[in-house]
């Protein structure tokens, strides 16, 4: 329950200043808003990659070997049919449709990995410290901890960088 | 305390229509799974009275199952090789005798009401004279696969495949009902283990040809 | 056939207890009846009719009704096929026929292959005469002016005038068609009999009247002989298309097909020369093939008779005397022939089918200096099949000029449609009667219609060839109220018996005792059994031959001419038209032309370059005030001085094909601008005191501008493909091959690698653990006669679409015959390949179908599952052979009637899916069950597909590949085996024998030192 | 407005500010439409009308309708199938493929172009299913538990692969275009009220601009970006293979796969060209669309038909080396068969028109590049007519040699079809923003 610290931005290279800035004091930084990805924000807040590869990676191979099984047991195992003299197990001819499912299972499973892990599902009212940031603004939440927190240094640094509104709130509505 | 009642309420009603819809669930089939079929026919023929207590053969009416692609529905000339002795059960002649002999009088002839209508449809009055048009009997099929399949009865039947592996204990039924989906899957499965349906013999073909053409 | 099918055939028959009568007929009018049904009842209860009637309501399912008989028939046992032998009336040849009886109908006739005639097969108008039994057109009743009255009616009022006639002496004239059952002629003889001045006369519309009258001054006999084409060596044919359409061409057809042996250990193949002008079926089969002008050909004739007579030594009139040949004729070598004739005298055979009897004269001359009398010729027991008398004809028609004609009948002919008349002389007599079936040009003139039995409902019987004698008998109630010819005939002469009493009668009394049997019921049903019977009768008498005759024949010389000849001439599923409503005939494509729906007029390449026409555009034709407006369809091979249109066309019967095909937004009607099918050209014949005459000198011909689209199956003629398209060395394509008599007797084939085995990609995961059936077809055989595709529409239901859907190449047969011409200097070859689907072991079809709708059966068939089809066409697109056939519309099956023809074992097939030949699968599955049911093995040849059953030159050979023992097997083996695109490696399980020709180096040597 | 400038100018002209982008993008959505598009939009509702009647009418009489025969079974329909599909793939191209190239310039076109893909996609669907003689039948394809036996699907067949290949295809597509979408429906969801608002708050998924949430989902991004780089070769590769595996001449040819990939890309650019210079022009984006991006797409449709004119040149010469007579004939018969007009058609599209595309002045020239774009479709139309129809109708025997020619009832289908993707397309400019507003921003300052 603790208490929020909101620095609004105009540019990127403010942003990402301001961002690594805090980090290396050892500020907390609760979120950054930004209209769109601002390269090496990531960095600068520290972020570590995201483990949705693996999540592809795995899915698309169930789906590759999944859909390779089926094909040999439907064609050759559960109902072997005489399809223009072609062997039972005609394994070629089953590797376009597993390609296209492995990329099916993939795709679809990443992207519902991912709208999982972000809780975003439709009809889900988004929280954000303002409407600009999907237009124009770029926005540094930091949380303020505990007594240390200096706001006289903090606001000083985001004058550093350009800052164009300051604001604190009582961090309830935080995530 | 009311919301913990409307709760309970609530579940209780889901419960039920769950329950409700799961024993419609059982009753739901694809479309073309005939099971169940069980129509009215124009006589009350019991295949119970005459196959199951009489123990008469299947082929005695159905003489064609042997010979034919179709088992054939008998004629009513048929029906005639007993019916024109036997015209009603033998309780009700039983009764009328009895009844004849206490009022001392001739026993007259009792015609059950099904078999009336047989005569009708051979155009018999009761005293098996001519009277009036014949007119056919329009049985209503109930064991049908679609037109595009070619069932042979003789195959089956001179491979020792019972009728009732088909058609279903229809010896205990007193109107006769469809028991089997007669889905493609259903014929398919006895055609790869007929063994296992308990029939000898060679191993019947799983191309489409056999009944596709 | 083995005698185990023989039994089978007719086991169920109970004619052989003599119980057939009261069986077939339970509705005689003189029987009591056990239980009167109604027409409709019949139809109702005619076997095991399964109705299906959407109940409204709830139901499940569609209610399906079965129907039993209330009192069961011993011959109909529900889902199994009988067999009738009778005899097929569609045409004057009377072959044998079994008539495959279900359910208490006929649904398919096959040929009788014990018949001494046809030899089993049946021809494309005959298969197609099961349809005309259910045809709604039919007449219900008969007529009195037009309306439809009683039989009693009828009866009254002729018989009324008819006495009238017996009292007033006034002249009856009775015109038939060949009718050349013995009693028939016993049943006129009566009926006419009862006037005092009445006659019977006899015409063909395609008549061999000159031929009779030939006989007539050469032999002293008016008769058409029997020719044994099985036992000529070389045969010369003057215009005689005898395996199309002349006399019996099915009987010719098997015994041409008898000759040739050409797998013999000594290969026999005979010599064929064909002298015509335009490209017949017998011509494309010839070894040797002369075009010529109607004139020019009997020019030739005469030539080849004073060369013969000069070999032979026979003194001949100076005015005989060779002539030499022009320049425009110096394409034909008249010398290699007449050797070659000369070298197999004794086995020689000259036919001619001019109606010319100058011409006949010379060619039974000929016959007479080569020998044939006795061996190739048979003139004691010559054929009936053709007893017009054209004078006779020519004799009613002054008669009819003059208005002496006090009544006429006529039976079994339409002389207001198929002969030069103008329609006021039939208008203009007073009791004119007509027994035709039809609402034809001949009943629509007449007072009275009596409409006459088709001929699977009724008794009759046949003599087609001096002692052997055929019955028909009927397979079905008849289906309207209609009545026999006899039976009508007889009644008018006082005496009301049915035929079937008429005919027992008649064989009691007049053919049982040449029949050398026992007792009369086993000989009637023994016949009724067989089909046929061979009487001993005694010879008709003809005399030896009187050179005398030879005084009538004049010489002309040829005049070189430019002018332009009109030949009309029948074809082979048209004929002379009398079949001209049934919709498979029309849609048949021509064995030549490929076209269907039509008649044409036929050009030479270079007269169509000279009048610059294409195919397609209009040409008018004129001579005199006459003229005649028909699409153009140019013909290799034809001579370029001659004008061919087909006869049969254009009759008031095929108005009923405006509907025909399925109705969308661009369909075009079947019909042309006359509002029917093709154009009538009977007012083009000639008829003379000589006779009927198919040809006409010194007609014009001119480009009219306008198109009347033709609507032929194939696009492209040639073996060889379009000249500025051709890849060096691909100008031919390997489809059809051919070899030299010469070159299998040496025993050096020209084909060497066909048997080379082709490497393998896959593992054989697939073998076949009981049977592989295959097809062997032997091209040298196929004459292109087209039997085999109505006997494949008859067996499997496959719908007719209409011309403008052929047009659109969308016809529907799963069995087509391509024709092929390959030119070669001057000389067009022809060639004919029954073309269906070849069961390829590695099916392109298979595999790209998505739904596994066809697979491959572990009989080696290729299946195609209707039921399963989503019609994505992919698989015919991959068809290397295009056999495959999608169903385009909903065909048409509204006509109840007509759906009674169709084969309940074959299903009819839907809208949007893909169909094609099964082999017939059908026939496969009922013989294996049979044969399991009565625990006896499958025999090679036991199994007949529909095409081999009903093929006059036994050219189809199906079995099982797997048996080393069965005939397709060592047919195999032949050196003339190959497989058609074998280098695709499909692996088609259909083989082709090769056309084999016998152009003997020796004898070209001969043609060379002619020419020299 | 076709006043030259260099190519070297930034990316996004007319130095736009965040805002400016937002509002510049947005504002085409919030004006009333022009007269332009209300007169476009009813002429593809009025084409797309057309379809349906002549589809509804085809579906109810039979594939009849069309002036297919027994020789030639696919025509039109397959040939409007590849026609479509090939045109979607270049959206797909734009956004996966250059994005994971790291072409920026793509950003401006990128939204659009997989709009085209999604709609073309549909157009494309639409024939094989209509094609069939037994629609309603078509979920047979799909293999699922059932009563026959079961029965399942041919997996060796090529429709069964182009079955999966499809609407897999379909699926990543419309997944991507709408993760891509995310975005800029909460940038206009924040700048709207009312429905508009609460329809772009569903369609957003909650979306915060989190910069932990874009870390994510640049990754899911990048990840369906690598898997529809194959996948979109892999589709156009399954379907030349419905032709490569078959046995017909003309169409069995193993230099299929890339010779229809690289056709597809090159129609799929010039598809896109034609939209673009319609909807910079329309929607007032010149300063979004600019001739850079004009030249760049110019320069790969340049490029594209050097491929595809390589594979017309191998293809034919394979054909004449081959020394099989069946294979020679169909290319000779191809070029100069009755058909032939079609081939040359084919050639001077797209083998002659995109060489004018060497000039700059004829890049910069946005009428003629228009005009150069609509005429490789059209040539790009009739090299599938070509491969589809010359091929077919004549074959192995010549007495089944046929010819074909389309019925009124194709035409209108092929119109319909057009008119369906206009219809979806202008409905898309209207109700989407045609460019992607938080890419853009992305390349601004470049």
């Amino acid at each position: 329950m603790s208490r929020i610290f909101i620095g609004t931005f105009e540019h990127e290279h403010d942003i990402v200043g301001v961002t690594r800035e805090s980090r290396l004091r050892g500020l907390r930084i609760a979120d950054v808003y930004v209209p769109y990805a601002v390269h090496g924000l990531d960095e600068a807040m520290g972020l570590k990659p995201s483990k949705l590869p693996w999540v592809c990676f795995a899915l698309g191979l169930f789906g590759a070997t999944f859909k390779v099984w089926f094909e040999f047991w439907t064609t050759a195992s559960d109902w072997p049919i005489n399809v223009g003299g072609k062997p039972w197990n005609s394994l070629p001819a089953f590797v376009p449709v597993t390609f296209e499912v492995m990329v099916l299972f993939a795709g679809v499973s990443t992207v519902i990995a991912f709208l999982a892990g972000q809780r975003m599902r439709p009809g889900k009212v988004a929280v954000m410290p303002s409407n600009r940031v999907t237009d124009d603004h770029f926005v540094l939440v930091l949380e303020q901890q505990d007594a240390s927190f200096d706001e006289v240094k903090v606001r000083e640094l985001f004058e550093k960088y350009n800052v164009i509104a300051v604001e604190e709130r009582g961090g309830k509505e935080e995530r | 305390m009311s919301s913990r009642i409307t709760t309970v309420f609530l579940i209780i009603a889901v419960l039920f229509s769950f329950l409700v819809i799961i024993s419609k669930l059982a009753l739901f089939r694809l479309p073309g799974d005939n099971r169940g079929y069980e129509p009215e026919q124009p006589i009350a023929f019991s295949h119970r009275l005459h196959a199951g207590e009489l123990e008469m053969s299947c082929q005695y009416c159905h003489s064609e199952a042997t010979s034919s692609r179709h088992a054939g529905i008998p004629a009513a000339s048929t029906c005639m090789n007993c019916h024109s002795v036997i015209t009603a059960s033998l309780g009700a002649v039983r009764a009328e005798e009895e009844a004849a002999a206490k009022e001392k009088r001739a026993v007259r002839p009792v015609v059950s009401q099904e078999l009336s209508k047989l005569y009708q449809a051979l155009g018999l009055d009761e005293q098996m004279k001519r009277a009036g048009t014949p007119r056919t009997v329009n049985w209503i099929k109930i064991h049908d696969v679609p037109d595009f399949v070619y069932f042979d009865h003789r195959a089956h039947v001179n491979a020792e495949v019972k009728c009732q592996s088909c058609h279903g204990p229809v010896e205990t039924m007193e109107r006769v009902r469809q028991i089997e989906n007669l889905s493609m899957g259903w014929c398919i499965n006895c055609h790869r283990d007929p063994q296992a349906q308990g029939i000898k013999g060679r191993n019947p073909s799983l191309d489409c040809a056999t009944c596709h053409y | 056939m083995s005698t185990q099918i023989h039994k089978q055939y007719w086991k169920a028959l109970e004619e052989r207890n003599g119980a057939v009568p009261e069986d077939l007929h339970p509705h005689h009018p003189h029987e009591e009846k056990e239980i009167p049904v109604g027409r409709r009842d019949f139809l109702k209860l005619a076997g095991f009719t399964v109705g299906g009637t959407l109940l409204a309501g709830c139901q499940r399912a569609p209610v399906e009704k079965a129907i039993p008989f209330l009192i069961q028939p011993e011959e109909i046992h529900p889902g199994r096929s009988f067999y009738y032998a009778s005899t097929c009336g569609a045409c004057s040849a009377a072959c044998g026929i079994l008539i495959k009886n279900r359910d208490g109908r006929p649904i398919k006739l096959e040929g009788n292959p014990e018949h001494p005639l046809s030899r089993g097969g049946l021809c494309a108008v005959g298969q197609a005469a099961v349809l005309e039994l259910y045809d709604s057109l039919r007449l219900k009743k008969p007529k009195i002016s037009g309306k439809d009255v009683s039989w009693v009616e009828v009866d009254e009022a002729i018989k009324l005038r008819l006495d009238q006639l017996r009292r007033t002496g006034g002249r009856l004239r009775l015109l038939t068609g060949t009718l050349h059952g013995r009693t028939a002629a016993v049943v006129i003889e009566k009926f006419l009999g009862t006037f005092p001045n009445a006659q019977h006369i006899v015409y063909d519309p395609l008549s061999s009247s000159a031929i009779s009258q030939a006989y007539e001054q050469t032999h002293g006999q008016r008769l058409v002989p029997r020719f044994h084409l099985d036992r000529a060596l070389t045969i010369a044919s003057f215009d005689a298309d005898f395996l199309g359409t002349w006399i019996s061409p099915l009987e010719f057809t098997g015994s041409w097909r008898a000759a040739r042996r050409p797998d013999a250990e000594h290969p026999l193949v005979p010599y064929h020369a064909q002298f015509e002008s335009r490209m017949s079926v017998t011509g494309s089969k010839a070894d040797d093939r002369f075009p010529a002008a109607p004139a020019e050909i009997r020019y030739l004739l005469r030539e080849l008779t004073s060369l013969l007579a000069a070999k032979a030594n026979v003194p001949i009139p100076d005015r005989l005397k060779q002539q030499g040949v022009p320049a425009s004729l110096s394409h034909v070598s008249l010398n290699k022939v007449a050797d070659r004739l000369w070298e197999t005298r004794g086995h020689s055979l000259i036919v001619a089918g001019l109606q010319d009897v100058e011409s006949q004269l010379l060619c039974n001359f000929a016959n007479h200096l080569l020998g044939s009398y006795g061996t190739t010729i048979d003139l004691e027991h010559p054929s009936r099949q053709k007893q017009g008398n054209d004078r006779a004809l020519a004799g009613l028609v002054s008669e009819l000029r003059e208005g002496a004609v006090d009544a006429l009948l006529i039976a079994g002919v339409n002389p207001a449609y198929e002969l030069p008349l103008e329609p006021e002389l039939l208008r203009g007599v007073p009791l004119l009667v007509s027994f035709s079936p039809y609402w034809d040009e001949t009943s629509q003139l007449a007072h009275f219609v009596c409409p006459d039995h088709h001929f699977l409902e009724s008794w009759g019987d046949t003599e087609p060839v001096h002692g052997i004698v055929s019955l028909m008998q009927p397979a079905l109630e008849p289906l309207f109220e209609t009545r026999s010819l006899l039976e009508s005939l007889s009644a008018w002469a006082g005496e009301l018996k049915s035929a079937y009493e008429i005919i027992q009668e008649n064989w009691r009394l007049n053919l049982f005792p040449l029949s050398g049997a026992k007792t009369f019921e086993s000989f009637w049903d023994q016949t009724l059994h067989d089909g046929y019977a061979k009487l001993q009768r005694p010879s008709v008498g003809a005399e030896n031959f009187r050179t005398a005759a030879l005084e009538a024949v004049r010489s002309e010389p040829l005049v070189p001419g430019h002018a332009l000849a009109l030949v009309l001439y029948p074809k082979v599923a048209i004929t002379d038209g009398r079949h001209a409503h049934n919709p498979w005939l029309q849609e048949l494509p021509d064995p030549i032309s490929k076209v269907t729906w039509d008649n044409y007029a036929c050009l030479s390449p270079q007269l169509a370059r000279d009048l610059k026409v294409e195919e397609g555009e209009t040409v008018l034709i004129r001579k005199g005030n006459r003229s005649l407006e028909l699409p153009v369809n140019i013909q290799p091979g034809q001579h370029r001085g001659v004008v061919s249109v087909a006869l049969g066309y254009g009759g008031m019967m095929t108005e009923r094909f405006a509907h025909i095909g399925p109705k969308w937004l661009e369909a075009l009607p079947s019909i042309g601008r006359n509002g029917r099918v093709g154009q009538n050209v009977s007012e083009w014949l000639g008829l003379t005191a000589d006779g009927l005459s198919y040809e006409l000198d010194e007609i014009k011909i001119e480009k009219t501008g306008r198109k009347h689209p033709i609507a032929s199956t194939q696009t492209h003629h040639y073996l060889t493909v379009p000249k500025h398209l051709a890849p060096r060395g691909g100008e031919r394509r390997p489809i059809i091959q051919e070899t030299t008599l010469a070159a299998l007797t040496e025993g050096a084939h020209e084909e060497t690698a066909h048997h080379e085995k082709h490497p393998e990609l896959w593992s054989e995961d697939h073998i076949y653990p009981e049977h592989h059936w295959g097809l062997v077809i032997d091209l040298d055989a196929c004459t292109g006669c087209s039997a085999c595709v109505i006997a494949c529409q008859s067996e499997n239901n496959i719908p007719v679409v209409g011309k403008d859907e052929v047009r659109r190449q969308r016809e529907m047969h799963w069995l087509r015959i391509d024709r092929y011409y390959y030119e070669e200097g001057a000389r067009v070859d022809v060639a004919y390949q029954p073309m269906m689907c070849q069961q390829c072991g590695h099916a392109p079809c298979e595999t790209v179908c998505p739904v596994l709708a066809t697979v491959h059966s572990s009989e080696g068939l290729n299946q195609q599952v209707y039921n399963r089809c989503v019609g994505t066409r992919y698989c015919a697109n991959n068809c290397p052979y295009k056999v495959r056939r999608f169903n385009w519309f909903d065909y048409a099956h509204e006509d109840r009637l007509q759906n009674l023809s169709l084969n309940p074992d074959v299903a009819v097939r839907s809208r949007g899916i893909m169909e094609k030949c099964t082999f017939c699968v059908q026939r496969i599955q009922e013989a294996k069950i049979e044969d399991r049911r009565q625990n006896r093995p499958l025999l090679d040849g036991e199994i007949q597909p529909a095409c081999q059953q009903s093929c006059p030159a036994q050219a189809i050979v199906f079995g099982d590949m797997k048996d080393p023992k069965s005939r397709i097997s060592q047919l195999i083996k032949t050196r003339r085996h190959y497989r058609v695109l074998e280098e695709t490696n499909v692996r088609p399980s259909v083989g082709y024998l090769s056309i084999v020709r016998n152009r003997g180096e020796h004898h070209e040597e001969t043609e060379g030192k002619s020419h020299a | 407005m076709l006043e030259a400038r260099e190519i070297s100018v930034p990316l996004i002209g007319g130095h736009k500010s965040l805002a400016q982008v937002t509002s510049d993008v947005c504002s085409a959505m919030d004006r009333r439409p022009t007269l332009w598009w209300w007169l476009a939009f009813s002429i593809a509702l009025l084409a797309l009308g057309v379809g349906i009647a002549a589809t509804s009418y085809q579906v109810a009489t039979g594939i009849g309708t069309w002036g297919l025969n027994r020789t030639v079974g696919w025509a039109f329909d397959i040939t409007n199938f590849v026609f479509w599909i090939g045109i979607g793939h270049a959206g797909t191209l734009i956004s996966a493929i250059l994005f994971l190239l790291r072409q920026r310039w793509r950003t401006s076109v990128n939204r659009s172009a997989e709009a085209m893909t999604i709609f073309a996609v549909i157009c494309a669907g639409i024939f094989p299913l209509i094609h069939m003689g037994r629609p309603w039948l078509a979920f047979w394809m799909f293999p699922y538990p059932n009563y026959r036996g079961p029965l399942w699907v041919n997996f060796r067949s090529p429709l069964v692969w182009d079955f999966f290949a499809i609407s897999t295809y379909f699926t990543i597509s419309l997944v991507f275009w709408y993760i891509g979408l995310i975005p800029d429906c909460a940038t206009i969801r924040d700048r709207s009220r009312g429905w508009r608002r609460k329809v772009f708050g569903i369609l957003s998924l909650g979306w915060d601009g989190s910069y932990r949430t874009w870390l994510r989902y640049e990754t899911v991004y990048l990840l369906l970006a690598g898997l529809a780089t194959p996948l979109v070769i892999s589709v156009h590769t399954i379907v030349s293979w419905d032709f490569a595996t078959s046995i017909i001449p003309g169409w069995h040819a193993t230099i299929f796969p890339p010779y229809f990939v690289a056709g597809a890309i090159f129609s799929g650019m010039a598809m896109v060209l034609t939209l673009m210079i319609l909807v910079r022009k329309t929607m007032n984006l010149q300063d979004y669309i600019t001739h850079r991006h004009v030249d760049v797409m110019c320069k790969m449709v340049l490029f594209t038909s050097g491929i595809v004119s390589l594979s017309y040149f191998t293809e034919f010469f394979t054909a004449l080396y081959s020394n099989n007579p069946y294979e020679q004939f169909t290319f000779i018969n191809r070029a100069f068969g009755p058909l032939g007009w079609s081939y040359w058609i084919m050639t001077s599209c797209n083998v002659l028109v995109p060489q004018f595309l060497w000039f700059k002045a004829v890049r910069r020239n946005l009428v003629v590049v228009f005009l150069i774009s609509i005429l490789v479709n059209v040539g790009m139309w009739f090299e599938r007519f070509v491969i589809i129809v010359t091929s077919l109708h004549r074959d192995f025997l010549p007495s089944s040699w046929s010819t074909y020619s389309p019925t009124t009832i194709e035409i209108a289908t092929l119109v319909g079809s057009f008119g369906l993707f206009f219809t979806l397309f202008l409905l898309f400019c209207r109700i989407l923003p045609v460019i992607a507003i938080g890419e853009v921003k992305g390349v601004l300052e470049e």
